[in-house]
């Protein structure tokens, strides 16, 4: 039971990404949703990766005989990160060009384009 | 060194050289880095050809990153892939030609359309980026490595959505209503490639294709990933950030937009046939296909029909032509598990809706084109405002009509011999679908009629006497269009025969796919 | 952003070169310890980041330059892909460098040792590489941000105004 | 032959359809040459026939956009103006279809295995 926690707390994070997204209205908020999906992935990669009592992949400090987590999805949760700061920038400095352009950052305003 | 064995890379690799070194090109001159950018992607268009010929002659090409060699699928002592690859087959070239015609024509367009001086070095540096992401969706043997292109795809369209972005504040609306649907897309897809990775260890797609067992786990997998990439293919009802992001964006961009979706769409047929193949049931998973591809259809030519502003009513109809492909590809699907309907209707219904993809590119990239062309004169994308265009842009006028009659599906052009093979193949499979695409069809030529009347028939109107034909650079990449559409209309068989059928073959039969990696085990 | 305290502004000059040092120190050190390219560029792009805070963004403009930056980010990215490139002999992105001898191209000794810093053939070129991208690119957005949230303050002060 | 395209249940080939439309195009304009001799050009037959009424000037006969298909779109009034209500530019909408469809997708996928 103890070891399904990180997939409930990865459900836990999704789902309220997920809400944010659905429901709030404020488009820094909307950022802040994409965050926390992207976190709860990374987690879930993470979690994934797990192996009991095994260290580090790293070649020079492993005692022999000691077993080593496979590096992959360590690898592929650093990339999902660089990826998710380059989202979350590029989603911040549009809800900036729409405050200069609309005057507001709501969801409700921000629809010009509509039908 | 021999350099034809590394054309899968170098398709991608130039370009993304070229998009590294435009800022730098850009400190120098301006102007260059336009001319620049097309060059590369005049290059890479050379190598796909190159690469697509040695392809559809000798079979499948892999290519290794960092092995010994780029055939060295499997290390040593080990039975499945750990490295990153490239594994391209009939129907991943197939998107490629598309992919590498449409940018480069994009960019020789880009070359008098783009007049603004300052960011040109980002807007070719970000286009490049963008066609090696499309590239790299069609190419790529790995589920993570998808996942890498699709967001480099995202972040390049919404970049370039957004160009215009400092003067007006729609494009930066539509970017970010795009930005947060594409990142829930990726993310999801992210998800459920950690699903993959979680049941069988391994990011390969051939690999899991040969172990894959259709458990609990692949169900979830399979919805997501079926989803999401129908959201990003523009599928009906997920397909509201479409018209926003094709309106707004530069109208090169707005064609290469066309690719990048389908490019999601590709994605989705690779899950459900080269993933999944008739492990999965496919006659509901054909279905929901097919519901995707109807409902697409009819309901973005209806409401195409009512728009006002020129590019959104293209915008509807790429969603609408989209069903199409769904609709064809669909009915493959279904009938996958029964060989008899294959052989009788499936794989030419298959066959309808891949070339589809192709004609559809071609048209709508054209009838885009011609749009912006009308915005570049004219300042103004509302067809209310507009008339009587007809008489002073001439080659305009010329190529609209042939992309009009190309997508309401007029013989003697290409989208008459795609739609021909769908209504045939799917009245066999189920009337009633086949003749919902025909109103359809009917429907499209019905919206191009007031799209024609009201820009280019009628009086000469006194606000557009300035108005002259666009520049040259720009009537050539329309001629290209032209030329290639009327081209495929005239001998569909020889596209068809040589291009689309093996594309179709290679989506049907799995075991070739993972073969070629997994080297017959 | 306006300029804060001179407490504020002195701690900076004191330890903004450190944490740029640091940074590099993860860089370099990519291969061995846990770190890399991305994470000492980050690193290094917090300092910039703190000295635009503390001096505000006007002053701040006087030492951090844009164009600069720009330049720095793909110089960059083009290190990174023709390092890659340069691995065409044999394949995309294949190691030439490792175990040659030459640069960085002494053979890994197992078992626990601190480590040599003259291993794994391309890979800390690569991380110099993308190290000098993403300080680069971060220091870029930090700078425009600052830009824009100027201009967004501005534009309610004015709204405020009337 | 060359531009033969097999569909399943028969064939297309356009560079027939081509010929075959300049055949009867010929015919047709071989026909259209057969006809009334008395018409000239810039005189009193040029002139549009509007039941009489005086024509319009150049600029006030341009049909905008918006009038065509106006009768198509009254008489589809029930269906259109829901489907134009969906379309709300919302965001949070456009969220929200996706995870509808995942929800149905995956309800569907998992009951029909």
């Amino acid at each position: 039971m103890i070891g399904n926690f990180p997939y409930i707390t990865v459900i836990i994070y999704i789902g309220c990404g997920i809400y944010i997204l659905m429901f709030q209205k404020n488009l820094i908020k909307l950022a802040i949703g994409i965050n926390l999906i992207e976190n709860g992935i990374n987690l879930f990669l993470i979690t994934l990766g797990f192996k009991k009592g095994a260290v580090a992949p790293i070649y020079t400090q492993a005692p022999s005989g000691q077993s080593m987590v496979l590096p992959t999805p360590q690898a592929l949760t650093l990339t999902s990160i660089v990826i998710g700061i380059a989202t979350t920038a590029l989603i911040l400095s549009m809800a900036m060009m729409i405050y200069k352009h609309y005057g507001s950052i709501e969801v409700n305003e921000v629809r010009r384009l509509r039908g | 060194m021999n350099l034809l064995n590394h054309t899968p890379i170098l398709i991608l690799a130039l370009p993304l050289l070229a998009a590294f070194l435009i800022p730098i090109i850009g400190k120098i001159n301006k102007k260059a880095t336009g001319i620049f950018a097309t060059l590369v992607l005049g290059l890479s268009l050379i190598l796909t050809i190159i690469l697509a010929v040695k392809i559809l002659s000798v079979g499948p090409q892999i290519y290794v990153f960092g092995a010994k060699s780029p055939l060295l699928t499997l290390p040593s002592s080990l039975k499945f892939p750990i490295r990153i690859m490239f594994q391209v087959d009939a129907m991943g070239i197939f998107m490629g030609l598309i992919t590498a015609l449409v940018s480069f024509l994009g960019a020789i367009y880009s070359l008098a359309f783009i007049d603004k001086k300052d960011g040109l070095d980002s807007y070719y540096s970000l286009l490049l980026l963008l066609t090696v992401s499309m590239f790299g969706m069609e190419f790529t043997g790995d589920l993570f490595n998808f996942f890498v292109f699709l967001e480099i795809a995202s972040m390049a369209s919404v970049s370039l959505i957004c160009y215009r972005g400092t003067d007006l504040g729609e494009p930066v609306e539509a970017g970010f209503k795009y930005m947060v649907v594409s990142s829930i897309a990726a993310l999801m897809v992210l998800f459920a490639i950690g699903i993959f990775y979680g049941e069988y260890d391994v990011l390969n797609i051939a690999a899991i294709a040969s172990v894959i067992k259709y458990s609990q786990l692949d169900k979830i997998a399979l919805g997501i990933l079926v989803s999401v990439l129908a959201m990003k293919a523009g599928a009906v009802p997920m397909h509201m950030w479409t018209p926003d992001a094709y309106s707004e964006a530069p109208a090169p961009i707005t064609m290469i937009l066309v690719a990048a979706s389908q490019a999601s769409l590709y994605a989705i047929f690779r899950v459900v046939f080269s993933l999944y193949n008739i492990t999965l049931n496919t006659l509901a998973v054909g279905w929901i296909i097919i519901i995707f591809g109807l409902l697409s259809m009819f309901i973005g030519v209806t409401m195409a029909i009512i728009q006002k502003d020129i590019k959104r009513l293209m915008a509807y109809h790429a969603i609408s032509q989209t069903g199409y492909m769904l609709l064809g590809v669909g009915v493959g699907l279904a009938v996958l598990a029964n060989p008899t309907a294959l052989q009788r209707y499936g794989i030419t219904a298959m066959e309808g809706g891949i070339f589809h993809i192709m004609n559809h590119a071609m048209y709508k990239g054209l009838l885009f084109l011609t749009a912006g062309a009308l915005f570049f004169r004219t300042g103004t994308r509302d067809l209310n405002k507009m008339g009587g265009l007809a008489h002073y842009m001439k080659y305009t006028t010329i190529f609209f009509i042939i992309g009009a009659a190309a997508i309401a599906g007029l013989p003697p052009f290409n989208g008459f011999a795609s739609k021909l093979l769908i209504y045939e193949s799917v009245y066999k499979f189920n009337p009633l679908l086949s003749i919902i695409a025909m109103v359809v069809s009917i429907l499209t030529l019905a919206s191009f009629v007031k799209v024609f009347h009201s820009a280019f028939l009628g009086p000469k109107l006194p606000q557009f006497i300035e108005v002259k034909e666009v520049p040259r650079s720009m009537v050539f990449a329309m001629a290209v269009l032209s030329f290639i559409i009327i081209f495929f209309g005239l001998f569909p068989d020889l596209i068809v025969k040589n291009l689309v059928h093996p594309a179709v073959m290679s989506l049907i039969e799995q075991f070739k796919y993972t073969s070629t990696v997994l080297g017959g085990m | 952003m306006k300029e804060m305290s001179r407490i504020v502004k002195i701690v900076t000059n004191f330890i903004y070169g450190f944490i740029i040092i640091f940074g590099f120190y993860i860089i370099a050190h990519g291969h061995l310890t846990p770190g890399g390219g991305f994470q000492g560029g980050a690193v290094v792009a917090s300092a910039f980041a703190m000295l635009l805070i503390s001096y505000g963004q006007l002053k701040a403009k006087k030492f951090l330059n844009i164009n600069i930056f720009s330049l720095l980010e793909s110089c960059g990215l083009t290190m990174f892909i023709v390092v890659a490139f340069l691995g065409l002999g044999t394949t995309f992105f294949y190691n030439f460098l490792a175990n040659s001898g030459s640069w960085f191209g002494n053979m890994v000794i197992p078992g626990i040792n601190p480590g040599d810093m003259n291993t794994a053939g391309v890979l800390p070129l690569m991380n110099i590489a993308v190290g000098l991208e993403v300080f680069a690119g971060l220091g870029i957005i930090v700078l425009l941000m600052a830009d824009g949230a100027e201009y967004t303050k501005k534009k309610e002060n004015a709204e405020n105004d009337r | 032959m060359l531009g033969l395209l097999e569909t399943g249940s028969g064939f297309w080939s356009a560079v027939v359809w081509v010929i075959l439309v300049l055949v009867i195009g010929s015919l047709v304009y071989y026909i259209r040459n057969k006809g009334e001799k008395s018409y000239k050009k810039n005189t009193e037959q040029d002139k549009p026939f509007i039941s009489g009424n005086p024509e319009l000037s150049k600029e006030g006969s341009h049909i905008s956009a918006s009038h065509i298909y106006w009768g198509f779109t009254e008489a589809l009034k029930g269906y259109y103006n829901p489907l134009v209500k969906i379309h709300t530019g919302d965001i949070n909408d456009y969220s929200g279809w996706i995870v509808i469809i995942t929800v149905v997708i995956l309800i569907i996928v998992g009951v029909r295995g």
